[in-house]
């Protein structure tokens, strides 16, 4: 009997959907990780993207047509992610959004472009936009664009010989450890200490004490936010006092509210944060917190700036084209103050990487003080 | 005089501080019926476990036909032809009684691997089915063993102890928690095993009766020593036998 | 006897369902149903570990990454599919074996933990060795196989692939269990002293039960490589293990149909319960819970319970015995 | 050495909280042969509840009463009642299976209703540091190592002195004997899932504000009692304190001595070799092996 019900429940679960006739909503569907180690991630990017689409709608959408959004959940497991893409581009949506997790991404992206189909993800390994897929957009810095500007600021700025990086060992911390090795090495300046560490790890004595081992004249820090936190409350604690760099994992508000003065004297290269000097990205925290009362991370970001990506770009084409999304996307400039909801100027390039101002930051006094704007490389 | 099967030399089995089998020796002559009896806690099944090596002896040898044979594992000890049942019942519920017996029978069948690229009954339908006549479980052949009544499950733990044409059968308190009807049917089939087919068994019981009745020979145990050795009628007269039983 | 009564009932409407559903179905649907067949080979091979010899193991995920990834690195250095998956069955049997050994030692909760513990090594392995297996990034670009110039690419050839394969796995179980070793696994589990004593080799039959089942969890994962076209990882934590066995649980241990049931609860779960949206893991654990409370031996325990309700008392004795033959486990 | 007795004393904090809560497991082994699997959730879940209690404005003592209280009915009674006692019946390993099951609902449950977002969790201890020997030392992980082997002796205190602990151990040792010397053995088996209950509770509070309180906060912690729990000896208190406080350090070690990519291996390494040729654990005595 059940497996009758089974057969009867797979065939209803799966016939292909009419296809979408024109002002019914557009539809968005987000791949993301919900459940599985990356549900912190992917349940900020869902959040965010929600809001977006809520704020859009309630301002008559987009050319007059409300957003429908929907999620599904690839329980960080890329081979479901895959699946799931599969499922979304069945169901002929006008933009796929997600997955958060690069590999997820990487096993996903063929199909996206095999379709057609816009694919805006939150991924941030350096390959992905260098594989050649014209339908995948990022909604953040690539670690390609950023681990630059901090070897960069380590080997100029700090002059540093010897750094120590600690990273969480997860496909977000190991490209960018690999990233800022290669850029720091090309800079003459020389890792003393390579330190892998978990996900959701509480106890970094350990790894302090290793790092400090290789009397580093900095330490990068790349790990998530609540690691971040516990490994600045053990740098403290065990009186380290050289140099703590990192990007938004180590200096957001996030970290800071976790660390308490732990997190003082952190910097950092950032692309968007809650707390940048700026008014929309000050509103988009707000509204955030009062939805869904926490402080939303880097992740949070990415799927709200996703949705008016594809909203501007949408208005720019002046018609709801689900063929020409990709190509409205590439090369496109959204200003801020046309489109508040994008949070700054940005410039989207033929990759689909972003280009915008970021910010080179420090936490004084547990407020993350912006020391200096690092402009648009294309400026 | 008929030769000896299998010659146990001062067993000797201890747990910790205590001394469960006290250097007992006795030997186990060919086509007998070799009873075992001894009031409950002297030792009988530890005595069987050294035997069969579910437990090694801590002293002591076992020699079956002259080769020592100690400390052999059980699996290995029954394929050289010494099979016993359990105190305790033990057949497998989920299988049917005929299942039983193939399994019971299979293992002496070639190696591991042709039996598994033998036949699916490894050639013992015949044999089981002529067991289950034996044993008269004809009407029970196909139902699954745990759904047998406690005195069918004795009478098959039994012939499983045949199933694979045994020089020598250990039996641990085949009488244990059987009616009398059942009882005697057991006690006749036993005898007609040894009579029919020669088989030799070693029976442990407390069963006073069912020993004498059954036993050709008859050794006593108590406190993990052996006190008395012979025939039923002259153990029932040993002062000893008397005093251990009384005393108990 | 009730077991075949199901089967003669359901068998030709669920082969029919398997040949001509995926027909009807888009490409998700398609995908679902070759994970479904390639977790049901997986399953399969625990049900033999678990369900009918009695060894508790907690590492079949890891077998399915270690058939994955000999397939994906094999295949990535260009030897083609079938050899990668003779060489992944091959390791996967001879790991398995090895893994055998603690079990000569220790029983139940502890086997458990051993198992756990290789489980979770097996993954650290996959994520560190970055030389062999790329470690986080995963391995790409190999592709699906091609036999006899038929090629399997799209997904609805490459699912009548994994179905065909499904077929061969379970002709071969069928056979495994019906043969004298099938029963001397089952005596294995319900009392290895009475089995010993009866001449049975507990060791080695102990020891092949690991190890055939292991092997189908390398099969099963040498089918999962190219299924999804990239291997890292993530897949294969100590997750994917207790997920495979409580499908053999869910479905039936010891019940041959038992994984076929099992893993098609767990891989079309998400999409039954797509309504119940973030709930549906909530969901699915307390059916399991509710589920295991009311009869340990599975869903087909349950039929076969209901099936056998109409017989004699004799028959009912004889599941009590049953229920309790798992205790041995 | 700084470091070494820096790397020591951390250990020793988190091996501390292993010990807590591989005490309990034991404990349920024993009185109930009951494997929980979701031991480790069992240590993430009573920080929400203090969580909600606060979101109510209660203040934070009288939250962490409440969440004791709560943990105790939900992880002590209902589990028992609910769960335990109908699967016991069906043996060993469908009881732990069913545990799995269990972890899986309340992780999954918490992420639902609260959020997968982990939250700052209010510290009851002083925060701060102490220079001892030139080493800095956090006066919290001084503090939870102080409070958590407190607790400990106190348990063995109860166990050993009173009549109803030394019933309890009777019940531990034998269910069966106890029961013809008359022990209430239901209500013991009661109070172990209670005690059980009250040691993860305490654990949680303890460890939550380094930890965070997050849904899967209790994935590490529960492999981590397992293994303290065996390494140490399954049958006795004694030895999961030992194994706690073993695999705490041993831990910190491997990471700063051995591999940082591999140091989740190290203590598996020790499990497997325990249980492989001293499956009584380093403190069991053979005889009380559960093998």
């Amino acid at each position: 009997m059940k497996l009758f019900a089974a057969t009867l429940l797979v065939s209803a679960a799966f016939v292909a959907p009419a296809l979408a006739q024109t002002n019914a909503p557009i539809k968005i569907i987000n791949v993301g990780e919900l459940s599985g180690p990356g549900a912190t991630v992917g349940t900020n990017f869902k959040n965010s993207a929600d809001l977006a689409v809520a704020e859009i709608n309630a301002k008559g959408g987009i050319l007059g047509r409300k957003i429908e959004i929907v999620h599904f959940d690839t329980q960080t497991n890329p081979g479901v992610a895959r699946a799931l893409v599969q499922k979304a581009i069945d169901e002929n949506p006008y933009a796929i959004m997600g997955p958060g997790y690069s590999g997820s991404v990487k096993v996903s992206a063929p199909l996206a472009a095999q379709a057609g189909i816009a694919q805006v993800m939150g991924g941030e390994a350096a390959e992905l936009t260098q594989l050649g897929f014209n339908t995948l957009f990022r909604t953040s810095f690539g670690q390609q664009s950023s681990m630059p500007k901090i070897a960069k600021y380590i080997a100029e700025n700090l002059k540093a010989k010897n750094v120590a990086v600690i990273w969480v060992n997860n496909d977000f911390g190991k490209g960018g450890r690999d990233m800022v090795t290669k850029e720091l090495t090309a800079r003459g300046v020389k890792v003393t200490a390579d330190i892998s560490t978990e996900a959701g790890q509480a106890d970094f004595a350990a790894d302090v004490v290793k790092a400090k081992s290789g009397n580093p004249d900095a330490i990068f820090i790349y790990l998530n936010e609540e690691e971040s936190a516990r490994a600045l409350r053990e740098l403290k604690r065990q009186g380290v006092t050289v140099p703590l760099v990192g990007e938004t994992t180590l200096i957001g508000q996030k970290v800071i509210e976790l660390a308490g003065d732990a997190a003082n004297g952190a910097r950092g290269h950032i692309g968007l944060t809650v707390d940048a000097p700026n008014d929309n990205l000050k509103a988009y925290g707000k509204k955030f917190q009062e939805k869904y009362n926490y402080i939303p991370d880097h992740n949070g970001i990415k799927g709200y700036l996703g949705v008016y990506m594809i909203k501007a770009a949408t208005e720019k084409m002046g018609k709801v084209d689900q063929k020409g999304l990709p190509d409205a996307l590439k090369g496109l400039t959204i200003l801020a103050a046309k489109e508040p909801g994008i949070l700054m100027d940005l410039t989207i390039d033929k990759n689909g990487d972003l280009d915008r101002d970021s910010f080179l930051a420090f936490v004084e006094n547990g407020k993350q003080v912006v020391k200096e704007t690092l402009p648009k490389m294309s400026k | 005089m008929t030769r000896t099967l299998m010659e146990v030399q001062g067993i000797r089995k201890k747990f910790g501080g205590i001394t469960a089998v006290d250097g007992v020796s006795f030997e186990v002559r060919e086509g007998e019926i070799l009873g075992i009896i001894g009031p409950n806690g002297c030792g009988k099944s530890t005595l069987f476990n050294c035997i069969l090596g579910q437990l090694p002896p801590t002293e002591g040898k076992v020699m079956l036909d002259g080769d020592d044979v100690t400390g052999l594992r059980p699996s290995a000890m029954n394929r050289r032809g010494v099979s016993r049942t359990f105190q305790l019942l033990q057949v497998f519920p989920q299988l049917s009684v005929r299942e039983n017996l193939v399994l019971a029978g299979q293992e002496h069948k070639g190696t591991m691997f042709t039996r598994l690229f033998g036949p699916r009954d490894a050639g013992l339908t015949p044999d089981a089915n002529q067991m289950i006549e034996f044993f008269r479980l004809g009407h029970l052949a196909e139902e699954k063993a745990g759904g047998l009544s406690y005195g069918q499950q004795k009478l098959l733990d039994a012939a499983m102890a045949f199933m694979a044409g045994p020089r020598m059968v250990l039996l641990d308190e085949p009488a244990g928690g059987v009616n009398l009807t059942m009882l005697g049917h057991l006690e006749e089939r036993l005898r007609a095993m040894n009579t029919e087919r020669g088989a030799t068994f070693v029976v442990i019981e407390h069963n006073m009766d069912f020993v004498m009745r059954l036993c050709t020979r008859v050794v006593v145990l108590a406190e993990g020593k052996k006190i008395a050795e012979g025939t039923p009628a002259e153990v029932r007269a040993n002062q000893a036998v008397i005093d251990a039983y009384l005393g108990h | 006897m009730s077991r075949s009564v199901l089967l003669k009932t359901f068998g030709v409407l669920i082969v029919g369902a398997l040949i001509f559903l995926p027909l009807t179905l888009n490409r998700y649907g398609i995908y679902i149903m070759s994970l479904w067949a390639i977790m049901t080979i997986a399953a399969m091979g625990l049900n033999l570990t678990l369900g009918y010899a009695g060894q508790v193991s907690l590492a079949q995920g890891a077998f399915v990454g270690l058939g994955a990834y000999t397939v994906a690195i094999m295949m990535s250095a260009g030897f083609g599919f079938w050899l990668p998956l003779l060489i992944a069955i091959v390791i996967t049997f001879a790991v398995g074996w090895l893994l055998g050994y603690p079990a000569l030692r220790v029983q139940h909760h502890y086997l458990a933990f051993v198992t756990l513990a290789f489980s979770t090594l097996v993954f650290l392995v996959f994520r560190n060795e970055e030389w062999l297996t790329k470690g986080i990034y995963g391995i790409m670009g190999f592709k699906r196989p091609s036999a006899f110039g038929v090629s399997f690419q799209k997904p609805i050839e490459f699912y009548y692939f994994t179905l065909g394969a499904l077929a061969l796995a379970s002709a071969f179980m069928a056979w495994l269990v019906r043969s004298p070793w099938g029963r001397a696994f089952v005596a294995l589990r319900e009392n290895p002293v009475r089995a010993l004593s009866l001449g049975v080799d507990t060791r080695r039959y102990t020891l092949m039960a690991f190890a055939i089942g292991s092997a189908m969890g390398g099969f099963s994962g040498a089918l999962y490589a190219p299924l999804v076209e990239f291997v890292d990882p993530t897949p294969f934590t100590l997750a994917l293990s207790l997920n495979l066995l409580m499908m053999v649980i869910v479905g039936g241990s010891g019940f041959f149909f038992g994984p076929f049931l099992g893993a098609a609860i767990g891989v079309l779960l998400p999409e039954w319960l797509r309504f119940a949206h973030g709930w549906y893991l909530t969901i699915y654990a307390l059916f399991v819970m509710i589920l295991l409370i009311k009869t340990p031996t599975g869903i087909l325990g349950i039929i076969e319970n209901m099936i056998a309700a109409r017989k004699t008392r004799a028959a009912s004795a004889a599941r009590a015995a049953a229920s309790a033959g798992l205790d041995k486990v | 050495m700084m470091n070494f007795i820096n790397l020591i004393l951390s250990g020793l904090a988190t091996g501390a909280i292993y010990a807590l809560v591989a005490i309990g497991f034991t404990l349920l082994w024993q009185t109930s042969q009951t494997i929980n699997f979701a031991q480790g959730e069992f240590v993430m879940v009573p920080a929400f509840f203090v969580l909600a209690a606060l979101n109510l404005g209660m203040p934070l003592p009288i939250a962490l009463l409440v969440g004791l209280a709560l943990s105790m009915l939900v992880l002590g009674v209902l589990f028992k009642n609910l769960l335990v006692d109908p699967m016991l019946r069906h043996g060993v390993l469908p009881l732990a299976i069913c545990t799995m099951a269990l972890s899986i609902f309340l992780k999954e449950t918490v992420k639902e209703v609260y959020s997968a977002e982990a939250s700052p969790f209010p510290s009851f201890l002083p925060e701060g540091n102490l220079i001892v020997f030139g080493a800095t030392i956090s006066i919290q992980s001084v503090s939870i190592f102080v409070f958590a082997i407190c607790a400990v002796l106190a348990l063995q205190a109860f166990l050993a002195r009173t009549s109803t602990g030394r019933q309890m151990q009777a019940t531990a040792q034998n269910p069966y004997v106890a029961k013809l010397l008359g022990v209430p053995v239901k209500r013991m088996i009661m109070y172990t899932f209670l005690i059980n209950a009250a040691l993860v509770a305490l654990a949680s509070f303890l460890i939550s504000p380094v930890y965070l309180a997050k849904f899967s906060a209790g994935e590490t912690l529960g492999l981590a009692a397992f293994i303290a729990a065996i390494v140490g000896g399954f049958n006795q208190i004694r030895g999961a304190i030992v194994g706690g406080l073993l695999l705490g350090i041993v831990d910190n070690l491997a990471a700063a001595y051995i591999s940082t990519q591999y140091r989740g291996a190290v203590p598996l390494f020790l499990l497997i070799a325990v249980i492989l040729f001293r499956p009584q654990g380093l403190m069991g005595r053979a005889e009380e092996r559960t093998v």
